[in-house]
């Protein structure tokens, strides 16, 4: 059973409402041009698309502060995007340009950035969360006062890592904010075929951690949600889990053939899409109009366009660079 | 007589579990969206639909649990293939392959075996970076207990299965991802063997030693050579544990010169086994030192020109050649 | 807080009761003579004793059939000694002779024995689960019906293995029966110090597993316990999680210092201890006096005898048969 | 001048732990017992009271978990100091150390570094049988992005923490448990050098190559060869990666014979790397084969007896070097 679309007012300021619209379309139009991108050869290995999940790295990223740490996987342009790295070194890094925000080493999968202390961009499912344990620990250690936020999809709970990871936080009692993304399956893998007890906020709370849900689908729930979350944290009573659930439109990665769930699941839940609900309800409300809407598309658009540019003029390494960095320099 | 056919490295692979799940009850494959999913390489699609959920099983991503797995099924009687979707991912399983699957027979006294199987796929060239990207095969190749096979031909992926479900100890078998969509010759009747390695081309002048991945670039080397008149003779290493010494010590003794070529890290790579082993045992018959050509020593990058400066290629193995027969390149 | 040690009318026939007696007698003569035997350095290696709580495996052992299988950890010896595997082949794998239960290659951490489908002896902490997991995965597939008792300690619980595991056998339903040996310390860390939640039987069920707490000083309680767990089981609904809360009345190992806890409360355990209070028990029931008690306790400690004798007669496996068995024999 | 004083390897250790505790405020100490039990090998013991449980963290069995914390926490500007009671427990941490923190810095395009160091205990000899009793350090060495030793004495226990502490990229720390007991002579300023090898006994008719708990059995081979005429030249390797070629490479050049004494099993461990570098690069300086003496290819057993049988011992040791000079031992 699916719900029914994100309604209601929108509680915003107009200025806030229409920035978490523009966030939304600014992943959304990268990722469509980076499918393309796909195609025509120009990005290669694994590329992982967060078309449909767009409102909970938006709502989400505005509920953390500038200091704060943030963990993400494989899917995670949106993430990168919405943390401030430029979306001319994002698409560079996919194009394996020295001007990549990896220096074209890491490749989509693996976007990194110290400056907005965005650590990555991890490909082992599951890994990032002992990463974040470790961050919070130093910040807490540091008196830092940061708060580590880490997105991980609902197929990593599964994995022993989720378990130790959890138990070490809660334990400590340290600043992580646990976002899961439950887009229900994990590559072709339903999460009743994965889990026993699907209800994952009661496998969180299991850890005595405390754990809510949001509609993933509906950017003021997430945004709700997350901000909730992250205050919490930053109380400094230890972690919290937030399950985001959402879907994904586009195939797990430009591999997959989509045998394991049908086009009307992916239809129902496109009618619950994060950016046609989310704009309908601003209109509603008088906060936006078609003009608008375009106006805030064709910006994203621009930023797209500019980011193809640069990834195209960009350098490729010198070979002769290639142990470069595999330890510091001296 | 033996008729062939051509036919793809993955479907000769899924030729070989179709035939071990429909000729033994006991053999089921599990792994990670090995069924809906069709496989991440689509080597198992449609063996969901042929035999059902129970022998083609979907795990959840819990590498360490659902390899122990496999490994408590096969004490308890069945012949389990264990599908890990790369050799990256094997990290967290290692400690049941190492500790427990490896350990078992003679930690008992000889009272109980494992004769599992688990496939894993290996090996960069497809610009996944550097958490996909492994040629780990050297490590399993360091334990005691275990085999360790590296089909490279559409013929080994579709012969060496069946006898590896057969060994009643742990086999390890390594699918190098750039091969799947190679395409080769099937004889009717494929050659079932898990102990030897195979001479793939004679010649008389050098000794090329390669396996899995990189076989196809030692051949294409060899043609390379050929044109500049210089014979060499490309052994497949086919099982990295036990070695085959015999085979490929009989070959350097012949030609009295070797260059392995080994995906892996240089360092403490397989490659260094093989060297020291033709040292041990053929020294005095060697012209000029065992040479090696190995990925750099750096984390697979994402770039491509990065990750083929990174990787072994065929004129690196020309180069090494050259330098053995004392001519430069 | 510690209970009152455990009391109440035995509600067992007398053979079997003066049985579950002679069982934690045999192990008790057992492990203190193994005690000795290292001081005396005819034992070596790592030794793990398991005094102070035999009505575990006293309790668990006699709920379970001779098909089903059983996987422990390094601190066996009484629960290869309970499943059957002689006294003389223990001691002997302890003293590395090839009479020895698993030829003297195992020691005390690695006691094997097919005949009684004793699938070890694992001293990997948690790695005994899956292994549970897929022997009753095999029993499952092949139509036997057979149950798998798995033990571990609680400090296993915090490893990724106990949470694959767990979620493993409930999503397939598999006939294991999860025989969690809660002591309050692995090694010197106690349970408070290692997880986030302590209630150990609300971390099973956020797996969707049935679970139940037992006294594992009663061999009563524990007996009963796992009764209902193994029906459970074996009626083919899945697993069940068993928590046996009991204390290790030794140190950790023969290295171990013990500073982590201080004599009193090991005292006031001892106070709880299964044998003193069930031969009470039984003493107040008419059903055992202390002539028929010290008439048990000799026969156990006359099989010691016997199994020192049988060890010290022991052959060493030859050195040239050092690398038998590492694969089949051809 | 540089006094010295007597001491054991384990208060070596003790001491470089509470130099680095008391050194710099980002250090701290992190793994199972480590703390109130005073460390399994009581390395520890005494440090919980005097830095407290923030700096001297025990954890749950959790070793992919805290290892990983370490990695986040060095990446989030700590000094962890992470100890793995032992590198066979090691294999369940494995994916964070060779995935995510030997990958960082270069997949970041050298943005993230992680000064990070892990210690563990390796090696056999205390009849702990097949899952306690490992050498893993020539898997480390094949890793590129870490570093790995491997203090064999008493000074490198004390002086080698402090360099990798200041090493801004992970440090693997390998203490053979059979060295915690033994004692010796500690200058009062130790050496702190984390990229060499040492010649730790000088000699001119054969290299004698060990580190860890092979080096005191390198050291009396050497002693037995003496008296029999044979002056070996004995090398502790001490930094595993990156490998000091230079120093072993020199020796070699000079006796013109090298054995290596490598605890793991034979094949493919870090004696295989060692004599095929020296192959490559001295071939023409050698009278002989490089010899290997390692563990025999088996899962430790625990009868003494066995355990004895499968670890090198130091009559192979002379065995080996008797051969090399063509005369039988
Ligand atoms: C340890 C590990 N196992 C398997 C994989 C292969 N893999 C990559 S993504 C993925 C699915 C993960 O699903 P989920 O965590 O739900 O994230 P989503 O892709 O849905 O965002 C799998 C199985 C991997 N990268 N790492
Ligand atoms: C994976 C792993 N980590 C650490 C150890 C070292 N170790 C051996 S026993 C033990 C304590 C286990 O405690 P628990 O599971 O409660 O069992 P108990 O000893 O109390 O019976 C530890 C840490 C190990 N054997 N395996
Ligand atoms: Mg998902
Ligand atoms: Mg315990």
């Amino acid at each position: 059973m699916i719900a029914a679309p994100p309604s209601g007012p929108v509680p915003y300021a107009r200025e806030f409402a229409l920035g978490l619209l523009a966030d939304m379309l600014r992943i959304r139009r990268l990722e469509e041009r980076c499918a393309q991108l796909y195609g025509e050869m120009k990005i290669r290995g694994f590329l992982h698309l967060y078309i449909g999940e767009e409102a909970v790295a938006a709502g989400a990223m505005r509920a953390l502060a500038p200091e704060d740490s943030v963990v993400a996987t494989y899917r995670e342009h949106g993430h990168a995007l919405l943390r401030g790295v430029s979306m001319n070194a994002i698409l560079a890094e996919m194009y394996g340009r020295r001007e990549g925000c990896s220096r074209g080493r890491g490749g989509s999968m693996h976007l990194f950035d110290a400056s907005t202390r965005f650590f990555g961009g991890h490909a082992i499912v599951g890994a990032g969360l002992p990463l974040a344990v470790g961050l919070a620990l130093a910040s807490r250690m540091l008196g830092e006062g940061r708060v580590t936020a880490c997105f991980f999809g609902e197929g990593a709970i599964a994995e022993g890592a989720f378990h130790e990871s959890m138990n070490l936080a809660a334990l400590w009692k340290l600043p992580v904010a646990f976002f899961c993304e439950n887009n229900l399956y994990a590559m072709g893998t339903a999460l009743a075929r994965s889990e026993s007890q699907t209800d994952l906020c009661v496998k969180a709370a299991a850890f005595g951690m405390p754990a809510m849900r949001a509609d993933g689908m509906d950017v003021v729930a997430a945004h709700e949600a997350a901000k909730r979350a992250v205050a919490k944290v930053r109380e400094g009573a230890g972690p919290v889990f937030v399950e985001f659930q959402t879907y994904r439109f586009r195939a797990h990665s430009m591999f997959d053939p989509e045998l394991y769930r049908d086009k009307a699941e992916v239809q129902r839940w496109k009618a619950r899409g994060p950016i046609h609900t989310f704009s309908a309800r601003l209109k509603a409300q008088g906060m936006l109009t078609e003009e608008q809407f375009a106006e805030i598309d064709r910006q994203a658009m621009e930023e797209v366009r500019r980011a193809v540019e640069f990834a195209e003029a960009g350098t490729p390494e010198p070979v002769a660079d290639l142990l470069l960095d595999v330890c510091a320099r001296r | 007589m033996n008729a062939m056919r051509e036919i793809s490295y993955r479907d000769a692979m899924r030729e070989a579990i179709r035939e071990a799940l429909e000729r033994d009850p006991r053999v089921f494959l599990m792994g990670e969206d090995v069924g809906r999913y069709g496989g991440t390489y689509a080597v198992s699609k449609g063996l969901l639909e042929q035999f059902g959920p129970e022998r083609v099983r979907d795990t959840p991503l819990s590498e360490l649990a659902f390899v122990g797995a496999g490994i408590g099924a096969a004490l308890g009687g069945m012949r389990p293939i264990v599908e890990v979707m790369t050799v990256n991912f094997s990290l967290l399983a290692l400690d049941q392959i190492v500790n427990t699957a490896a350990t078992l027979r003679h930690m008992s006294g000889g009272q109980f075996g494992v004769p599992l199987v688990i496939r894993m796929a290996t090996g960069a060239g497809r610009q996944l970076a550097a958490q996909h990207s492994h040629s780990l095969e050297g490590w399993y190749a360091h334990v005691p207990g275990i085999r360790v096979l590296a089909p490279a031909t559409v013929e080994d992926a579709r012969g060496m299965l069946w006898p590896a479900i057969e060994d009643p100890d742990p086999v390890v078998l390594f699918e190098h991802a750039q091969l799947y969509n190679t395409k080769g010759e099937l004889p009717a009747a494929p050659r079932e063997d898990i102990e030897h390695a195979s001479v793939r081309r004679a010649g008389g002048d050098v000794s090329l030693i390669a396996w899995g991945g990189s076989l196809p670039k030692a051949l294409e080397a060899a043609d390379a050579l050929a044109s500049r008149g210089i014979s060499a003779e490309v052994i497949d290493l086919r099982v990295l544990r036990p070695l085959d010494a015999e085979t490929f010590l009989a070959s350097v003794r012949k030609t009295h010169r070797a260059v392995v070529i080994d995906e892996g890290w240089k360092s403490g790579s397989l490659s260094a086994e093989l060297a020291a082993r033709i040292m041990e045992h053929a020294f005095y018959d060697l012209d000029a030192p065992v040479a090696r050509v190995c990925s750099a020593e750096v984390p697979i990058p994402y770039a491509r020109h990065l990750e083929e400066a990174a990787l072994p290629q065929v004129p690196q193995i020309v180069g090494a050649v050259m330098q053995l027969m004392g001519t430069s390149a």
